[in-house]
C-alpha cells in the first residue's frame, strides 16, 4: 500500500500542467471543430495557474486536502469558461473526501477519484451519453469503483480507469451533443471526438502515473 | 499561416483591452482594486436602485464591457476570449452594485456562464446579497422553438439589457427588474450568417474553416458551427432568409412596432450592413410593422469575423419607453 | 479568389447603402429629390446659421455620412467608392444648407475632390452662395512637415468636422467657422497602419498586397501604398513609432490637454484597438499631456481593410469647447 | 476630307465604352499598383453612362457640341473621383471647340482634340512628367499639332497622336508620382505604368479608329 502525500499530490498537478501544456493544440482543434476552439488554452491556462500557486505552498506544512482546494480556486480563477467550474468542484469535493488526512492510503485515493467524477457530474448535469468529458469520468469513476471491489490494486485499478475513460472518450465520436457549446450542432457533432473528454483522458492518465 | 493581430503577448490581451479601456474612459468605469476584471459604472449605482451585472467571454465588443453606463449596466465581469468569467469578479461587482434593492443578474445562456454566474449567486446570497438571474435566449438558429430555454443568447443582448437597464435607471423594484428583463427576452429575435472564421489572440489560427464561397447560415458568436452551409447569397436573399425565421418566430401582427439591430459579427463594414438594413425595411414594410429604433454597427461581435446578425424586438408601450430611455454607457450611448 | 461581401451587385453597393441608411435613420436626415447621393440633416440647417457640407467617397464608413446631423455636418455629399462625388451632388447640398450665412466645404485632401468641390463652388458661386473650403490634411506619413498642404485627409477628419460643426451650430460667421477648421486641421495629426487589403464590391479583388508577416506604415484610407513595409510588430511598438511620429509633429508642451482617436481601418476589433489605447496613454502620461477626450472605435474605415490609425488633436481652450458641444448625428454622438 | 457627323461622334463614345469596359480589369490592377484600384471601374462606369446617355438623343438632330456636352455631363455625374472632371472638362472643351458646326471637318477633329488635352491640363494643373494622364494627353496632343502642321491627312495625324500617346504613358513608368493618390508614393511609383495615362491611350486609339 502506497502512501500519497501533499508532495506527491502537487508533483501530480505539474505532470497535468506539462501534459496539457502538451496537448493543448490538439484540444484547441478538437473544440475548433464543434465548440469554440479554446480548450486546450483553458485547460493549460488553468494547469499553470494550479502549478504556479502550488509553487507557493510548502507540501511539507500542507495537507492534500489543501492541495486540491488551492487547486480548485487557482484553476477556476484562471480559467472560468465551462472547465473551470467543472473542475474546481471536481478537485473541492477531492478535498473534501481528503479531509483530514495527513496522506492518502489507497482507499482514499479511490474516494478522491469518485468524487471527482461526481462533482463534474454534480456541477454540470450531464448524463453520460451527451457527448461531454463526462463519458471519460464516468466509465472511469465506474471502472476505478470495480476493480477495487473485485481486489485490484490501486495502480491496477487506475490503469483500468484510464482505460476506460479513452473508451469513453473515443465512444463520444459516435454522440450528438445536447450540453455545452457544441450542443445546438445537432447531428453535425457526430463523428467527432469531444475535446473535454479528449482531456480528461490525459488528465486522468497522468494521474494514474503520478499516483500508481 | 498566423491571422495578423495588433497584439502583445496573445495571453495579456484581455487584461491590456481592459487597461486601454480605462486608459480612455476612466471618467465613467473604474475597475475594483484588486478585481482587475470587474468594469463598475461611475455613474449607475445608487442607493435603493436594483444592480445590474452583466458579463461574459471577451472578444465580444463591445460586449459587454461597453454596455457599462448609465442608465444601462451598472457592472461587467469579464472573461477570458470566449470564456466564461470565473465567479470571483461576479461576486466582486454585485458587491460593487448592490444597494440593498437586489441585483440582477443578465447574461447569454452558455453552459459556462451559467456554471460560473451560479456559482456566484450562491456566494452573494451567502452574504444576503438577493440575486435574480435572466438568461438571453435570442439566437433562433441555436434550437427549436419548444425548447427555447436551449437558445444561445447573441446580438440581442443589447436590447434585452437596454431594457432591464432603464427599468432599473427608472427605479423599479427587483420583481419588476426581473419581468422586464424575461419579457424583453422573450421578445426578442436574431439570426446570423458568418463568412470568415476568427483566431483566437492565444492560437492566432482560424477557429474553422470555411469554404472560398461558403456562408454558415445560424453560426454562433463564438464559432459554433451553425444549422447549414451554403454558397454565399447575394445580400438580399441573406436578409430575406434570416428575416423569414425571425419574422415566423415573433408572429407580430400588422401595426406592430418593432426594434431592429443590424450587427456586424467584426469585420463586416456598415456599407454591408445598411445593405441588408434596406432589405430588413422591405420586409418589415411588407409585414406592416413600423420601425421604432434601429441600430446599425459593431454590437455583439465574434473578434474579426465576416457575418452578421438581424434582431427584431417585438415592442409593446413598455418596451418602447425603456427602449428609448437615454443611456450613456463607454461605448453605446441612446435616448 | 474573391472577397466575400454581403452585397447584391456591387455596383449598386452605394446607392443601396443610402437606401439603408435612409430606412434605418429618416428621422434624422433625408435625401435630396432628384439627388439620392445628396444626404442632408433634418436638424441641422437653420437660418442664419453657417451651413457644413462634407463628402467624399464611400467606402469609409461612418464617415462622411454617419456625421451628418444636429451640432456637426448639416449635409454630405456621398461619391463612389473611393470616389469623390461630381459636383452635383455636392451643389445640391450647399443648396440645402445655405441660409444665407455661406457654406463652409470640408473635407479631405485628395486630387479629385479639389477638382470636384472646387467646380461645385464655382457653381454655388453663380448663385451668389457664397462657400468657403478648408481641406483636411492630417495625415503626416502622406508628405513631409514642410509640405503640410499636400498630406492627405485621413481620420483626424471627424475633429476637425466636430470642430467646424460645433462652431456653425453655435451660429459663429463663416469666418470664424473657416479659421475653427484651418486651426482645428493645423493642429490635427494623425498615423496608421494596415495589416491586410481590401476589395472594391465591384471587383471583389484585394487592392494590394501584403506579405503574410508585413504590415505597411502610413498606409493610406484607400489603400494608397505608405511610407514602409515591414514585418509585423507587437502592438506597443506599432503604438510607439505611431505616437514619435505624430508627438513629434505635435510638438505639445507638458501641461496640454490632447483629444485622442484611435481608429479601425475596418475589420480590427475593439479588442485591439484598446491595447493600441493603453500604450498611447502611457506615452501621453510620459510626455505630460492630458488625456482630455478619447474615441476609440470605426470612425474612417477603408471597408474592411484591418489595421489602426492614431489622431491627435492639440486642444486649447476654443477647440476643447467645440469637441465638448454635444452633437447627434446618424452614427455619432458626443457631447 | 472626312465629314464626322454627330452619329459618327455617338459611335466613337461607344467604341470607347466598350473598348474600358474590355480594359477594366488591367486599369484597376495598373490603379491597385500605385493608386486605389478604382480607375478601371471609373472608366467603365462613366463611358457606359455616356452610352446610355448618348443613346437618348437622336443624332440627326444634334449637333457635335451637343454631342460632347452630353458626354461630359453624363461621364461627370456617373464617375465623380479625378477622372470625372478631368474627362468632364475635356469633352466640354471639345464642344466649345465645336460650337456652331453641324459637322466636323478635318480642322475640327484637330482643334476638338487639342482642346481636350489642353481642358484636362487647365483642370488638373499637372504638368508633364509628374506622372499623369498628361503625360499621354499632352505629346498625343503635339503630335496631332505638329503632324498638321507638316501637312498630315487626319487619319495619319490620328494615328501619330496614338503612338506619342503610348510613348508617353510608356514613360511614366520611369516617373515619381507629384500628383493623385499616388503623389505621396514617392520613389515606389517607378516602375508602374500611370493608370490614367494607360486609359488615355485606349480612349485615343479609340478616337483614331473611329475618326480617322
Ligand atoms: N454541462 C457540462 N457537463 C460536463 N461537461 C461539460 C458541460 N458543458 C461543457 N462541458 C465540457 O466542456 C468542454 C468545453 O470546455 P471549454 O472549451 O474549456 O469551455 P467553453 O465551452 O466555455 O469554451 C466540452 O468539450 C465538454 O466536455
Ligand atoms: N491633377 C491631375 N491631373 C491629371 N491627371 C490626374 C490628376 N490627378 C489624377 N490624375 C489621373 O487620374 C488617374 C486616377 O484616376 P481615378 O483612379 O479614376 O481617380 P481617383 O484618383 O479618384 O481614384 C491617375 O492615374 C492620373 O492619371
Ligand atoms: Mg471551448
Ligand atoms: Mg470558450
Ligand atoms: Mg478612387
Ligand atoms: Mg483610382
Amino acid at each position: 500500500m502506497s502512501e500519497i502525500t501533499p508532495a506527491i499530490l502537487a508533483q501530480m498537478f505539474r505532470d497535468i500542467a506539462a501534459a496539457m501544456a502538451a496537448a493543448k493544440g490538439e484540444l484547441c482543434e478538437l473544440d475548433g471543430v464543434i465548440g469554440d476552439a479554446d480548450h486546450g488554452i483553458a485547460m493549460d491556462l488553468g494547469f499553470a495557474a494550479v502549478a504556479r500557486a502550488l509553487d507557493g505552498i510548502d507540501p511539507a506544512a500542507s495537507d492534500p486536502s489543501a492541495i486540491f482546494n488551492t487547486a480548485a480556486k487557482s484553476f477556476l480563477n484562471a480559467v472560468g469558461a465551462s472547465s473551470g467550474p467543472l473542475y474546481a468542484t471536481a478537485f473541492m469535493r477531492a478535498g473534501a473526501a481528503a479531509k483530514g488526512k495527513p496522506v492518502l492510503g489507497d482507499d482514499d485515493v479511490c474516494a478522491c477519484f469518485i468524487a471527482m467524477a461526481k462533482g463534474i457530474q454534480d456541477r454540470g448535469k450531464a448524463e453520460p451519453g451527451e457527448k461531454t468529458m463526462i463519458d471519460a469520468w464516468a466509465p472511469a469513476a465506474r471502472a476505478m469503483e470495480e476493480a477495487r471491489a473485485a481486489g485490484a490494486s490501486l495502480p491496477d485499478a487506475l490503469d483500468r480507469a484510464v482505460a476506460a475513460a479513452a473508451a469513453g472518450a473515443e465512444a463520444t465520436r459516435a454522440m450528438v451533443a445536447t450540453k455545452g457549446r457544441s450542443a445546438r450542432l445537432g447531428e453535425r457533432s457526430l463523428g467527432h471526438m469531444d475535446p473535454g473528454a479528449a482531456s480528461a483522458v490525459i488528465m486522468i492518465r497522468s494521474m494514474a502515473r503520478a499516483l500508481g | 499561416m498566423k491571422t495578423k493581430k495588433i497584439i502583445n503577448d496573445g495571453a495579456n490581451a484581455v487584461d491590456e483591452m481592459l487597461e486601454g479601456v480605462l486608459a480612455a474612459h476612466s471618467d465613467k468605469v473604474f475597475a475594483i482594486d484588486g478585481s482587475p476584471r470587474s468594469i463598475v459604472s461611475r455613474h449607475g449605482p445608487r442607493p435603493g436602485k436594483v444592480g445590474l451585472v452583466i458579463g461574459g467571454g471577451s472578444g465580444h465588443e463591445p460586449s459587454f464591457l461597453g454596455f457599462v453606463g448609465k442608465g444601462l449596466a451598472d457592472a461587467a465581469a469579464i472573461g477570458n476570449v470566449f470564456a466564461s468569467p470565473p465567479p470571483d469578479p461576479i461576486v466582486e461587482c454585485t458587491r460593487a452594485v448592490s444597494n440593498g434593492a437586489g441585483v440582477l443578474y443578465l447574461y447569454g445562456n452558455y453552459a459556462g456562464d451559467v456554471m460560473n454566474f451560479d456559482m456566484a449567486a450562491e456566494m452573494a446570497a451567502m452574504e444576503d446579497i438577493e440575486v435574480r438571474t435572466v438568461l438571453t435566449t435570442d439566437d433562433v438558429a441555436s434550437a427549436p422553438r419548444d425548447q427555447r430555454d436551449k437558445r444561445r443568447g447573441v446580438a440581442g443582448n443589447v436590447f434585452v439589457f437596454k431594457a432591464a437597464g432603464a427599468a432599473a435607471d427608472k427605479g423599479l423594484d427587483i420583481d419588476e427588474c426581473e419581468r422586464i428583463a424575461r419579457k424583453a427576452n422573450d421578445r426578442t429575435f436574431t439570426m446570423g450568417v458568418a463568412l470568415s472564421p476568427c483566431s483566437l489572440p492565444q492560437t492566432l489560427k482560424p477557429n474553422f474553416t470555411l469554404g472560398e464561397t461558403e456562408m454558415e447560415v445560424g453560426m454562433g458568436i463564438h464559432g459554433e458551427p451553425g444549422i447549414a452551409r451554403s454558397e454565399l447569397q447575394p445580400a438580399d436573399a441573406i436578409a430575406d432568409a434570416l428575416m423569414d425565421r425571425i419574422l415566423a418566430e415573433m408572429g407580430a401582427d400588422s401595426g406592430d412596432r418593432v426594434a431592429v439591430l443590424v450587427n456586424s459579427l467584426g469585420s463586416t463594414p456598415l456599407m454591408e450592413l445598411y445593405i441588408l438594413m434596406r432589405q430588413v425595411r422591405k420586409r418589415l414594410d411588407a409585414a406592416g410593422l413600423a420601425l421604432h429604433t434601429s441600430l446599425v454597427g459593431n454590437y455583439c461581435t465574434s473578434l474579426e469575423m465576416a457575418g452578421a446578425s438581424i434582431t427584431l424586438m417585438h415592442l409593446d408601450d413598455e418596451l418602447q419607453e425603456l427602449i428609448d430611455h437615454p443611456c450613456d454607457c463607454i461605448m453605446f450611448r441612446a435616448g
